[in-house]
């Protein structure tokens, strides 16, 4: 694919409805997204931020509504979509070559994960397999962020590159949006909470 | 590196570690052909008598229990949804991931074939089409049941759900490529027919498989 | 277990890894020399200084290479399960070593007499493989080589293979009389066991020198394998932990603020 | 409830859940004789010459691809913890889980067997051996298989070590297994001494694995 | 087994080491947990708290030193030890009659599941996932907890019950160690910290 000069990022979302399981999750969703900016997604368990990071990512179809995307997406969800049989780098590595793009070495180096590089992704902790989930980003050099409880895991010095991160990419004109529950340092940011969690059935 | 190779590569490397599908499926075929010939008793005329469709029935069965592995794991992990950002065309990975299979589970169980063959005393002569049955047929095998693991990729245990939908698809391979590894051993003129259509079935998944593995793929990321 | 703590001690005594290495340096060289010597001599005896069997010709020859390696797949197996039960109860590194090491020797000899037998076969039998009951055993035995020495390899953390190792090589152990009786029950083809009988070998006598002489060279040549093997692991291992020491920092509880060096 | 049936229970009910391994194992079972009717073709003595011995591969095979099932799920949820942490002796659990395997293993194969008797057209006479051949031998099929999977647990991918590490072992249920339901076909005297070497096989599995199992769990938590 | 009596519970651990990966990952710690205590064990990602949670729970083989534990022990991890196709009601269930004791609805209540009772486990979000997990401390009704990351994912109400289900298990004599990277709202608690994590290989 043409890899969009990130400046004209943007993302919008118009009367979205997203169903999972055959429910309708979430509905009527009207979201601006431009380049630069981030969001920070909150609400409650079960509210429905998952589901709508994966919608807006492109990766649940919308029951409902429409969304436009300017620019490459990428989800990084609390699925690591790591390969525990391959190391650090290989794993990297494969993920570059998907976006044929990105510098394995500034990308493990930027999250700490310099002295795991030959290890299996299978043996890290719990905090380091979340990092190896989130260099992933960083490796995309795509303009549109959907990541999903990024810190969770996280050490605090972890959690302060994650937000060195973000911080960075929005210089360069990309665009975020973070669902999380713990408390995020991004300066400017946008909050959107997600309300009335579904009863379930 | 483009995607397309480095899809191949990955899953080629993964089943080759320890623990990966590769050598599985190998032994696998390997014991079938031994524990069926413990089960018979030493009987070397019935045995070479059955050589070739008990071979046939020990591949494709290799290959059937290898099928989960093509794409469940990528969707548990959140592989799935990297491979489709990263796809224009999602019909190139499922290309992909079906040749990644076929390298290391079909041309896999075709190296062990001759020592198996040999185990069963096949004669040389017979050995020939036997192989070629097998290289013609294999992909065909590894296509149509990497579109079953498509279909149940969201399923946590699909083995029911792919061995159902994969039998009906695979009789016609099995029947044409027995027939083909049969036929050349008795030197049967309808040898070449059934080779013929041995490569016709593969064709046609080549062709097939793909497009309906992408579109399964999509109604399996929720 | 309390108890094995007192045998645990004791052992070290008498195996601790440094002094292997000693023995097993003076021991190696006799070792390989003698199974070199008494494998040319077996060999010398066996092809030119035996008679040709008076129905199976030559081919009989095949036998000073074959039976030996038969009977080393069953004892290398046996003494791969003794030292797995060592290693397992004493906790022993030696002994887990030494099974482990065993392992790769026995499944060689194994494919040894795999090899010659079905070689034996083709003039014998008219077939490379028979459904024989023996061979069916020994190819039955061959896997469970497979099987131990694929554990081994598929578990990266070498204490936890080990034990795990050890305990399958037991299960297998246990089972190889019954799977031994399956099979010779299953058939009953191949000739009766004619050298260990209870009214003796009928075998010519200048056919057993050199089969005793071949039998007593593949012992030696297991020891010589098996002590170079060893050793390397042992070696490969310390080299690993070196490198281990000094990367490896490992982490400690202290109450905040303070910090542990 | 105690814990021993609680876990028997439970995996009997996965078992049985969609895409549980019960109705896998009673397919692949019947997939299989199916397929390898196709490949050799209509011939109806050679069929029924090697019915028993087929149907005996073919439930063998069929447990042999659950049992990576048994204790690797366990394993990667943190199940395995909780049932260690619960039980007083471990062996009791992994007799539980042996148990819980045939139940929603070998008896299904079982009960599927008539069907697939009909179809390899095995008389009545044949049939009731050959049952009771299956009865008696698949309890010990589980119990092995379990201390495979026991072995095995802690590695992703094991299909292949189970394989390997199971065939031997299972060679004599196999003999005498396949040995009886024949003999009892033909009405051949040896039956009854097949049999009875048939159940000490299993009766012998039933003492060793559960210990067997508890010793290489203990292993394989970290 | 007998139920010790919760007040007697306690644990001390001298000299311990931990290997994993064959590799020594906690060494010489000493540690004393009294009736009615808690920790809070801190440290950055790798330092080794979850190896040590589970050398402490007895799921791990210490490689050196000693532990001695009065009264039962339960870890929970950051695996929910959860079965997807099982409802939420049928893992507790099974629990219950593993540890041979606790009535579900009460724990299902405490932890707000009870919208969910009767939905697989496999469709629960992730902070309702996690919740299903901690269930199980409630259920065992065992003296001596030890809790891998418990919050992780849990939205403050959720990480509020947490907090509460603490405080009740310690004023009943239970005592309970807790790995966690957040803040954590338990008062009189000791805070430990895992230091000089491994540099890896
Ligand atoms: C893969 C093929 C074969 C294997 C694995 C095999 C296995 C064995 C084993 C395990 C032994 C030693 C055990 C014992 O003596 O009780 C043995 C001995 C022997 N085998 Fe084989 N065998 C094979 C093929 C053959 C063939 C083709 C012949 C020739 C007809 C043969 C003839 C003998 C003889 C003469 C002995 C030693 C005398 C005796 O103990 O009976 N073997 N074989
Ligand atoms: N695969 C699924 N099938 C059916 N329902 C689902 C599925 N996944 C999630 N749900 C339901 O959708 C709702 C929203 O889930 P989602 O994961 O989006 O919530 P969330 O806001 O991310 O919660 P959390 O903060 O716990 O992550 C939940 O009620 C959940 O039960
Ligand atoms: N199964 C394993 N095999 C080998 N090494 C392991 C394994 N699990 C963990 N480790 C190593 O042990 C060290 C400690 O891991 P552990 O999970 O205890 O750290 P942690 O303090 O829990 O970190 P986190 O805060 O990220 O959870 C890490 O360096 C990790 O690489
Ligand atoms: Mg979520
Ligand atoms: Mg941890």
């Amino acid at each position: 694919m043409p890899d969009v000069a990130p400046f004209s990022a943007g993302l919008t979302a118009r009367n979205l409805a997203v169903a999972r399981g055959g429910r309708i999750i979430v509905d009527g969703v009207d979201l601006d997204l431009a380049p630069g900016e981030a969001i920070v997604l909150r609400g409650p368990n079960g509210a429905g931020k998952t589901t709508l990071l994966r919608a807006l990512a492109g990766l649940l179809a919308p029951a409902a509504g429409a969304i436009q995307a300017t620019g490459e997406r990428v989800f990084c969800g609390v699925r690591s979509a790591t390969k525990p049989a391959l190391t650090v780098d290989e794993n990297l590595r494969f993920w570059a070559r998907l976006y044929q793009s990105g510098e394995i070495e500034s990308a493990r180096n930027r999250l700490g994960l310099d002295d795991y590089a030959k290890r299996p992704a299978g043996h890290l902790s719990t905090g380091f397999l979340r990092r190896l989930g989130l260099a992933r980003l960083l490796l995309s050099s795509r303009p549109l962020w959907f990541v999903d409880e990024p810190t969770s895991g996280l050490d605090k010095d972890a959690s302060a590159i994650f937000e060195g991160i973000i911080a960075d990419h929005r210089k360069t004109g990309g665009a975020a949006i973070i669902a999380t529950h713990e408390t995020l340092n991004a300066p400017g940011a946008r909050q959107l909470e997600l309300r009335n969690a579904e009863a379930a059935a | 590196m483009n995607a397309f190779a480095a899809i191949i590569v990955r899953d080629v490397a993964l089943a080759f570690r320890a623990g990966g599908g590769a050598l599985q499926a190998a032994s696998f075929f390997a014991l079938t052909i031994v524990l069926f010939a413990l089960a018979i008793g030493p009987d070397l005329t019935l045995m070479q008598r059955i050589a070739a469709p008990a071979l046939w029935t020990g591949a494709l069965l290799a290959t059937q229990i290898s099928l989960e592995q093509i794409y469940r794991p990528d969707r548990e992990d959140g592989s799935l949804d990297v491979l489709v950002e990263t796809s224009d065309t999602l019909a190139f990975v499922a290309l992909a991931k079906a040749a990644g299979h076929w390298l290391s589970t079909g041309l896999v169980l075709i190296a062990a074939t001759p020592v198996l063959a040999l185990l069963l005393n096949i004669s040389g002569a017979a050995l020939v089409p036997l192989i070629l049955s097998l290289l013609i047929g294999t992909p065909g095998l590894s296509l149509i049941g990497a579109f079953a693991g498509a279909l149940t990729a969201a399923l946590p245990r699909a083995g029911l759900l792919i061995a159902i939908i994969v039998s009906p698809l695979y009789a016609p391979i099995l029947i044409f490529g027995a027939g083909a590894a049969a036929a050349g051993a008795a030197g049967d003129p309808q040898y070449s027919a059934n080779l013929m259509l041995l490569g016709a079935s593969s064709l046609f998944a080549a062709v097939i498989s793909p497009l309906a593995s992408a579109a399964a793929l999509r109604f399996n990321l929720d | 277990m309390a108890n094995n703590a007192v045998k645990r001690t004791s052992l070290y005594d008498f195996a601790n890894p440094v002094r292997f290495e000693a023995i097993a340096g003076r021991v190696f060289p006799f070792a390989l020399f003698g199974a070199l010597t008494l494998g040319a001599l077996g060999l010398y005896f066996g092809l030119f200084n035996s008679p040709a069997d008076y129905q199976q010709g030559d081919t009989v020859r095949i036998m000073y290479v074959h039976v030996p390696a038969a009977w080393m797949a069953l004892f290398c197996y046996s003494s791969m399960a003794a030292s797995s039960a060592a290693g397992f109860i004493w906790k022993h590194p030696l002994a887990d070593v030494a099974a482990k090491e065993t392992a790769p020797i026995g499944a060689g000899f194994t494919f040894l007499a795999l090899l010659t037998g079905s070689l034996w076969g083709k003039p014998m039998w008219g077939a490379w493989w028979a459904w024989d009951a023996r061979l069916t055993s020994v190819l039955i035995l061959f896997f469970l080589y497979l099987g131990y020495m694929a554990l081994w390899r598929a578990i990266p953390d070498k204490t936890r293979a080990a034990r795990l190792a050890a305990i399958l090589a037991i299960v297998g152990f246990v089972n190889v009389p019954i799977i031994k009786f399956s099979v010779d029950w299953w058939n009953s083809l191949h000739q009766p066991a004619s050298i260990i009988r209870a009214d003796g070998p009928t075998i010519h006598s200048s056919m057993l020198t050199p089969l005793f002489l071949m039998i007593s060279a593949y012992m030696l040549a297991y020891i010589a394998m098996l002590l170079a093997a060893m050793r390397n692991e042992m070696m490969a291992r310390r080299l690993a932990r070196l490198e281990d020491a000094d990367a490896v920092r490992p982490a400690s509880v202290v109450e905040p603020g303070a910090v542990r060096t």
